[in-house]
């Protein structure tokens, strides 16, 4: 569609990792301007795109939050709906933190670990491992249960990218099959097991928080801002040997770390009140000592954050062909 | 005796014994039955009970007492326009939190305005508007602590917050209150200004807008079911839908109204409009299956006796029969409603799983609703929140109770023996 | 002067109040100029009178407020100031609506320069409009008014009238429920077909592997067996074995044993229990029975008991549930005619054989519905299970295992990172169409046996 | 039939060839019949004969059982009741009725009674109403024990006081003919006495219709008796001659007591 | 009292001034009287006179309404029924009871009868059972009618039908003593007569009591007859003497139908 009156309040769909982020600012931006609270919509980053990707107009949002970057095949389909200007910029990073109970075993994991614990069929073959020792005999031989994220949810996806593909790819067999044959590779490095070694939550980080708590032996996979907000209760699994603290997801030496952005719809800007100011106060918080650090949101890379802040300002859409 | 066998021998061991049994099995089953009943009841006190325990302290918190001197650090702003709309703004644009962080420094030692919320200058603000006096001079003002602070201050933390909170509490620096933002406010990012107001007041007008719109129609439905429609195909097509459209999983209900409300009609988003709607189709089934069999229980003999002095079919029902069976429909009408206030997954399509920060103005603003605010409330990274849901919780439950003791009066005060 | 169209029909509404006096004081009239008995009482012919008034001109208002914004919008267009604007379509539908939103007073000024403008000309359009449409109303108001007015006479039949177009609305009014009934099969079916034309339904009816997202081949993802028998589990199985002996019995002692005044306060508060939201169930599920529960398997030796499980969410959902079952049995028990249970005292049964033996198997529709609804809603909870019992779909009878349901998984699809048109986000619609299938059977069902049981009766 | 004997001038309803059937089965057969305006009419015999039935065709109460036909003609002064033209709420004005168990509304006395008038628009101000409500308790020899709670719940009279009522409320729409169906079975002797004597002292002003299972009642009240048997009227007649000198062998034996 | 002229050899039971309240009001005043082992006996009287409520204390099937009490003495054989050690599931076993409206359970023909005998365990075997089941519905004259459809529902049956059916569940736990409230009063004349039938073939087998509100059915049936009126016991005695030499002005009237 591409009707609908114009609004007079932000509104933002998507991510449930941006979400926090996103909240302080449109709280912050109203505060400052005056205008209406953005309304700010938790859906998912996939689902973010399908409603921000329907069409220019009233009853779209002008934001779409994520936890990756948009794939082709969603920036084609907005642009079949007449949302062709999208401006893209990477807010900062999140790192996807493993932790476990304070009282736990006091795991430390490699990549390789991780894998050959919660793969399906680790190099190929069914996965039996049953305890941790099972994968490697110098961790403790308590049973493998890792809460985690919804298969459905962009944390989900990260993770298996992040952590156990480069897992799998550490076995050169695997790495050359990447190239060989890159189903086979998919399904062989990505594919997870299911309960009761990984064990799929809603998406409600506090739950497995809490549930960590009462299963001291069990791990979990979650939010930084979380970790940093729950430290008697939880504490951080170093993975590769790198705990995952701002410093180490900053610079990218832990695996687990991640870009977030957000999209803006080029053709509501100026129609739809205070968009640009949004997205300044956004930029504002999200860089270095601005407020959404101490939230836990972790500042880009200096380069990043420079294409970020102008893409911003100069309200530049993004270039379709760099997508995958 | 003209007995073709011989009478039975009711004062023989063997049927004494019998006897004992079916008796012991009797009190058996009583208590069984007691049982399920204590036990349903236990669950429900449990219940309440540790939701009580849990969200009582989220109507609390923890002040500190911050001495602000404007005449060191003084604000400049136009003291004459601080009656104009935009006066907040212009506060905020002066750089008042930032004397205030100052002032928390100083009060409090290094790290200061770390213990108290990063929005307690609003406060100083509010107090500012309604006394431009006080930029003047130096005031004591009572500002509520960070998250943390809180936390360490209801549970006695341990480790240097610990050592602070106790030392600030022996100073007479520290004090608790009831947390009025909490019943005044909408969701904020800091629980310290997060408040109830805005989700209560879109599940009252929620529910307002399902009330109107399912009640009638359920009524009326009923009312044609029962009284007039012929006993057909059609009917029994009728019947079959509603009796379905009751046990249909709510969530499927968010899907037509995102469907219809949203993507076809168009209607406000995230509204308790476009809510009102989906949980009105949602309840309308169970004011229909409640309302007809409170009709059904209005005895033919009233009707006879309508018709019998000459009362047309329309007279009858509205005169007689609608108003005996209305305890009975508005029974089953609270019942389905507070299972509509309760309700979260059909919402969740329809965008209001989201971050709301101002009181919904009216049926078309955006708005969430309380289980909502607790789902999303459940979800957040500051700790200060896991007490607010709790008390969320507590205020759908009072809500709840609120109906169902409405229709236990009702009930009770309307009910008619025949 | 703006097309307003909730004061317009205060002032129809006012009309027909007007009508209504009109029709009322000339039916009295004519009955006693002629001397003959009017057919209807006067009210009647004032409420012919007034809906005739009222009716047309309000549909009329309706049509003409949803179709003059457009004409105004068009005479605007026309104007010089409107040849400025920018072709593209929400730019300008922006600028539009921001104008609008001044001239009819809703917003003090314009938020967009470019709107500045065509203030002028959409109050002078819409004055313009708003006149057209107020006088087209009123001469139909007045035409429907003066049209009843005139067939007031003392042997017409205004009652007779009046209550037709009652039965109109109570038949409309049970319409809805069809309404409804075809609207959710119109929104499930379209994803649901685009879904099977990549995912067969035998597949999803059959399938016995449920994996949204593995990196697995396309098309063995979509089984929908282990979601079906995880809500089967879960929703009929342990659920059903809390709720059914704890509501019957529960019912049983309050309608045979209980004092009535213990009744009348018990039922209700348990009735709390159906009340309070599932999130705090799922809390509850999650953080206080689940892990109870697990202690508890890995005592009885089932060490890779896991913390959620089928059982943890079952036996809250049961908890959840009580009232259904307890109140429509209790409902059902009651109605079931003394003359039975004195039938069976008299042989000289105890209560419990005349419970168990006459009294239940005769309230056995009535408990059959509320088991029916209890399982409908157990079956479409979503947040205990999600909190609970996990979302990993797993084909195991072990109740201390974590299983998921069809409507979690629904919650999932759709809230998760999903893309527009995968199969992914259609499973979805797909697997609520089963689910609408399987209750709509499950109620035609229910409903012959009701008919059969209650023939016997009577 | 033997009505040969028996011819009423002017009679206010008359039945000719009525058959009435439940679905298939027929539960009144052919009967005709003349309700005489200052005559109370009695219908006596076995249980299930089908005299509710007829009673309740002659108001068209028939026409609230979904399953119910009526055939033949029924006239209320001259008019067919089934015709088309016919309104049937008029027409249960006219011809009142009063059930076997005493429904009084669950409304006050005076609501009770002043329900039909004022439906019917007979009584246009409170005054008038209040003139109507007193004359049809008067009527129904009430008027004495409720005129000082007339507020109070008509649920809350005795048996015999609510049957009285029930048939102040049909009487206070002023109707032409009354029907009441075993009037007196709920009650004890005591109210059933004064329900007899009622019944004789309206008997005149309105044309009525009385079932009774009770043949001692319907000897004492009635002057034409009506002897249904299995869907079919057995034998119609001044009650004098029923009961003394029954022409047919059934109602002879019904009435000596050899069945029923 | 006028039981005098009236000697019982071996009463079956007897009651000796017996009183019934519900609440505060008292439903049967002072009366006492003595069912005879081979005897039918029927209790006559108006409406609401008391006979259902003393019928139902011979058994003590009252225990079931809360307001009830009984005072006074009713003995079984000799034995206070409402002894603290009478048990009362074994005494409405031996006192058995038919209702005014058939009430068959729900369940099968078989099952309606055979329910009284399992429960009892009269019969500890399945082909014990039958033939129990089998010598009820024969006694009570209904096993030709329902041999081939022992299977169906007994509420499927017609009304006269499902009289017998629960007259032979009553039969099928062997009861002593047999009450019957008004038991052909929803009944058509074919079904009435079959039951009465049915009676005289019992009597003798059980002492039978049976209350109707029909005196030509008491006459046609009962061998002593009991008239009450307001609560009290007006008149007992041999059923010819009632009917037709009444010592009781009361009772007189009332057989006249002077009322009722
Ligand atoms: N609504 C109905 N549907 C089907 N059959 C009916 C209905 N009402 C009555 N009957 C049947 O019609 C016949 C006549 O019934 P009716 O009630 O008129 O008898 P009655 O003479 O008034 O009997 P009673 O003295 O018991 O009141 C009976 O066989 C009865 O079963
Ligand atoms: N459960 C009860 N509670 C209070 N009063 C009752 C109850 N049952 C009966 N009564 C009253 O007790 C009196 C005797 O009633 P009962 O039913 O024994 O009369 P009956 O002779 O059997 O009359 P009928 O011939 O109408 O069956 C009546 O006044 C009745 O209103
Ligand atoms: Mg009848
Ligand atoms: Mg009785
Ligand atoms: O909500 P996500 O960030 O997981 O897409």
């Amino acid at each position: 569609s591409s009707g609908g009156a114009a609004r007079d309040y932000i509104s933002a769909v998507g991510s449930s990792t941006v979400y926090p982020f996103a909240t302080s600012v449109g709280e912050k931006f109203a505060e400052a301007t005056g205008n209406k609270t953005p309304k700010i919509d938790s859906t998912g980053t996939g689902g973010g795109f399908e409603r921000f990707c329907a069409g220019v107009g009233g009853d779209t949002p002008d934001i779409a939050n994520a936890s990756r970057r948009i794939k082709k095949k969603e920036f084609d389909t907005c642009a079949k709906n007449g949302v062709k200007d999208i401006v893209e910029i990477q807010i900062g990073i999140d790192g996807i933190a493993l932790g476990e109970a304070t009282r736990g075993p006091g795991f430390k994991l490699t990549e390789e670990d991780v894998y050959k614990a919660l793969a399906a069929n680790p190099y190929g073959k069914p996965n039996t491992a049953k305890t941790w020792k099972d994968v490697n005999p110098a961790l403790p031989a308590v049973a493998i249960s890792v809460f985690g994220p919804p298969s459905t949810s962009g944390t989900y996806d990260a993770f298996k990218e992040l952590i156990l593909g480069r897992g799998c790819d550490a076995n050169p067999e695997m790495k050359a099959l990447k190239d060989s044959d890159k189903d086979k590779h998919e399904a062989v490095c990505t594919a997870l097991r299911g309960a009761p070694y990984y064990v799929e939550q809603g998406e409600n980080d506090n739950l497995i928080i809490s549930k960590l708590d009462k299963n001291p032996t069990s791990l979990g996979i979650f939010g930084f801002s979380y970790l940093d907000a729950n430290k008697d209760k939880i504490k951080a699994v170093p993975v590769q040997g790198v705990s995952p603290t701002y410093a180490a997801i900053a610079d990218g030496s832990y695996p687990g770390s991640r870009p977030l952005f957000i999209y803006i719809k080029k053709a509501h800007v100026g129609v739809i009140p205070g968009l640009a100011e949004f997205v300044a106060e956004f930029l504002k918080g999200a860089g270095d000592g601005g407020y959404l650090n101490a939230k836990g949101l972790i500042v880009s890379p200096k380069a990043i954050a420079d294409t970020a802040a102008a893409n911003g300002k100069g309200m530049t859409a993004l270039d379709g062909s760099v997508l995958k | 005796m003209n007995r073709q066998t011989a009478p039975t021998d009711w004062k023989g061991s063997v049927m004494q014994n019998r006897i004992a049994k079916r008796y012991a099995a009797e009190r058996r089953f009583k208590l069984f039955g007691l049982g399920a009943v204590l036990l349903s009841g236990a669950f429900l006190a449990f219940l309440l009970f540790v939701m009580v325990g849990n969200g009582a302290r989220g109507f609390t918190y923890t002040h500190v007492a911050v001495p602000v001197d404007f005449k060191a650090m003084p604000l400049t702003i136009d003291t004459a326009r601080l009656g104009d709309a935009d006066a907040n703004q212009m506060i905020a644009n002066a750089g008042l939190a930032d004397i205030v962080a100052f002032a928390a420094d100083e009060a409090l030692g290094d790290g200061g305005s770390a213990l108290i919320s990063e929005n307690a200058w609003k406060e100083v603000r509010s107090a500012i508007i309604d006394d431009p006096e006080l930029l003047g001079g130096k005031t004591v003002f009572d500002l509520p602590a960070s998250s943390e602070v809180d936390i360490a201050a209801k549970d006695g933390a341990k480790g240097a917050l610990g050592a602070t909170v106790a030392k600030l509490k022996a100073d007479g620096k520290l004090g608790t209150g009831i947390h009025w933002p909490f019943f005044k406010n909408a969701d904020a990012t800091d629980p310290a200004v997060a408040g109830i107001w805005g989700a209560l007041k879109g599940s009252i007008l929620t529910i307002f807008i399902a009330f109107i719109i399912a009640f009638p129609t359920g009524v009326l439905a009923a009312l044609y079911l029962e009284e007039y429609a012929a006993k057909n195909r059609w009917t029994d097509l009728i019947e079959v839908s509603i009796n379905n459209l009751a046990a249909v999983p709510s969530i499927i209900f968010g899907l037509l109204a995102l469907a219809v409300f949203i993507n076809w009609f168009g209607i406000c988003q995230a509204s308790p409009l476009v809510g009102g709607l989906t949980l009105a189709l949602m309840t309308m089934p169970v004011i229909v299956i409640a309302s007809r069999n409170a009709i059904k229980s209005v005895p033919p003999s009233i009707r006879d006796a309508a018709l019998g002095v000459g009362a047309s079919p329309v007279q009858v029902v509205f005169h007689h029969v609608l108003p005996l069976a209305l305890p009975g429909i508005l029974t089953g009408t609270i019942i389905g409603m507070a299972r509509a206030l309760g309700e979260t997954a059909p919402l969740l399509l329809v965008g209001m799983r989201a971050f709301i920060g101002d009181v919904p103005g009216g049926i078309c603003s955006p708005s969430t609703v309380l289980p909502m605010q607790i789902f999303l409330w459940s979800d957040e990274v500051d700790r200060g929140f896991v007490e607010k849901t709790s008390a969320a919780i507590i205020v759908l439950l009072i809500v709840l109770l609120s109906m169902n003791a409405f229709a236990i009066y009702l009930r009770n005060k309307f009910e008619q023996r025949w | 002067m703006t097309f307003n169209a909730a004061a317009l029909l205060l002032l129809i509404a006012g009309l027909a109040l007007i009508g209504w006096l009109a029709g009322r004081a000339r039916s009295a009239m004519l009955a006693g100029r002629s001397g003959t008995k009017l057919h209807s009482r006067p009210q009647y012919h004032g409420w012919y009178v007034a809906l005739w008034l009222f009716a047309p001109a309000a549909l009329f208002l309706a049509i003409w407020s949803s179709v003059s914004p457009a004409l105004v919008t068009n005479q605007v267009l026309a104007t010089e100031a409107a040849q400025s604007l920018p072709a593209f379509g929400f730019e300008r539908g922006a600028i539009l609506s921001d104008a609008r939103g001044v001239a009819e007073g809703k917003q003090p000024a314009v938020r967009l320069p470019a709107a500045a403008p065509l203030v002028k000309a959409y109050a002078d359009a819409g004055e313009k409009y708003a006149w057209i449409g107020i006088a087209a109303m009123l001469a139909l108001a007045l035409a429907g008014g003066l049209y009843a007015f005139t067939r007031i006479k003392p042997d017409f039949r205004a009652r007779t009238r009046v209550e037709k177009i009652v039965m109109l609305f109570l038949l409309l009014a049970s319409l809805v429920a069809i309404l409804t009934t075809f609207g959710i099969v119109l929104s499930l079916l379209f994803e649901s077909i685009r879904f099977f034309r990549l995912v067969s339904p035998a597949e999803l009816l059959f399938g016995t592997n449920w994996a949204p997202t593995s990196g697995a081949p396309q098309d063995d993802t979509f089984g929908g067996i282990p979601l079906f028998w995880g809500t089967v589990l879960i929703g009929a199985i342990i659920a059903m074995i809390v709720a059914i002996p704890i509501g019957m019995m529960t019912a049983v002692y309050l309608t045979q044993y209980a004092a009535p005044t213990v009744r009348k306060w018990v039922k209700p508060i348990l009735e709390i229990l159906a009340g309070v939201p599932t999130v705090v169930y799922g809390y509850f599920a999650a953080l206080t029975v689940a892990p109870a529960l697990r202690n508890f398997a890995v005592m009885l030796g089932i060490p890779n008991a896991s913390t959620e499980s089928a059982l943890a969410a079952g036996i809250v959902m049961g908890v959840m549930i009580i009232p259904f079952v307890s109140s429509m049995a209790d409902d059902s028990i009651n109605a079931v005619p003394q003359s039975m249970r004195d039938g069976s005292l008299a042989l000289g049964a105890t209560p419990n054989e005349t419970i168990r033996q006459v009294l239940i198997p005769a309230a056995l529709p009535g408990v059959m519905g509320g088991i029916l609804l209890a399982v409908s809603r157990a079956i479409g909870e979503t947040m205990i299970v999600v909190m609970a019992a996990g979302l990993s779909a797993n084909m195991t009878a072990n109740p201390f295992a974590s299983v998921t349901t069809v409507t979690a998984q629904i919650v999932k699809l759709l809230t998760g990172d999903q893309e527009f048109d995968s199969a992914k986000t259609l499973a979805a619609f797909a697997l609520g169409l089963v689910l609408f299938i399987v209750t709509l059977l499950l109620n035609i069902v229910a409903l012959r046996i009701v008919k059969k049981y209650r023939e016997a009766y009577e | 039939m033997t009505q040969d004997d028996l011819t009423i001038a002017d009679p206010k309803m008359k039945a000719h060839g009525v058959d009435v059937f439940y679905g298939e089965k027929q539960a009144i057969k052919n009967v005709s019949i003349d309700v005489g305006t200052d005559l109370v009419t009695a219908f006596i015999g076995p249980s299930g004969c089908g005299k509710s039935t007829f009673l309740r065709s002659l108001n068209r109460m028939n026409d609230t059982v979904a399953s119910a036909k009526v055939t033949g003609r029924i006239e209320l002064d001259g008019e067919d009741i089934y015709a088309p033209s016919m309104d049937v709420v008029q027409l249960r004005a006219r011809v009142g009725m009063v059930f076997q168990k005493p429904n009084p509304f669950p409304k006050s006395i005076y609501d009770n009674v002043g329900y039909g008038p004022r439906i019917h628009g007979l009584a246009p101000s409170k005054a008038d109403l209040d003139v109507v409500v007193e004359r049809a308790l008067v009527r129904a020899g009430l008027w004495d024990e409720v005129k000082d709670r007339l507020a109070e719940s008509g649920t809350a009279l005795s048996g015999g006081q609510q049957q009285r009522l029930c048939i102040a409320r049909a009487i206070a729409v002023d109707p032409e003919v009354i029907l009441m169906d075993e009037p007196c079975s709920a009650l004890d002797p005591i109210a059933t006495a004064k329900i007899e004597e009622l019944i004789h002292e309206l008997r005149g002003k309105y044309a009525i219709v009385i079932v009774t299972h009770n043949m001692q009642q319907a000897a004492r009240v009635s002057q034409r008796t009506a002897f249904f048997h299995l869907g079919t009227l057995v034998e119609y007649g001044k009650t004098t001659d029923i009961f003394t000198n029954p022409k047919q062998e059934r109602t002879k034996d019904y009435i000596t007591g050899r069945y029923g």
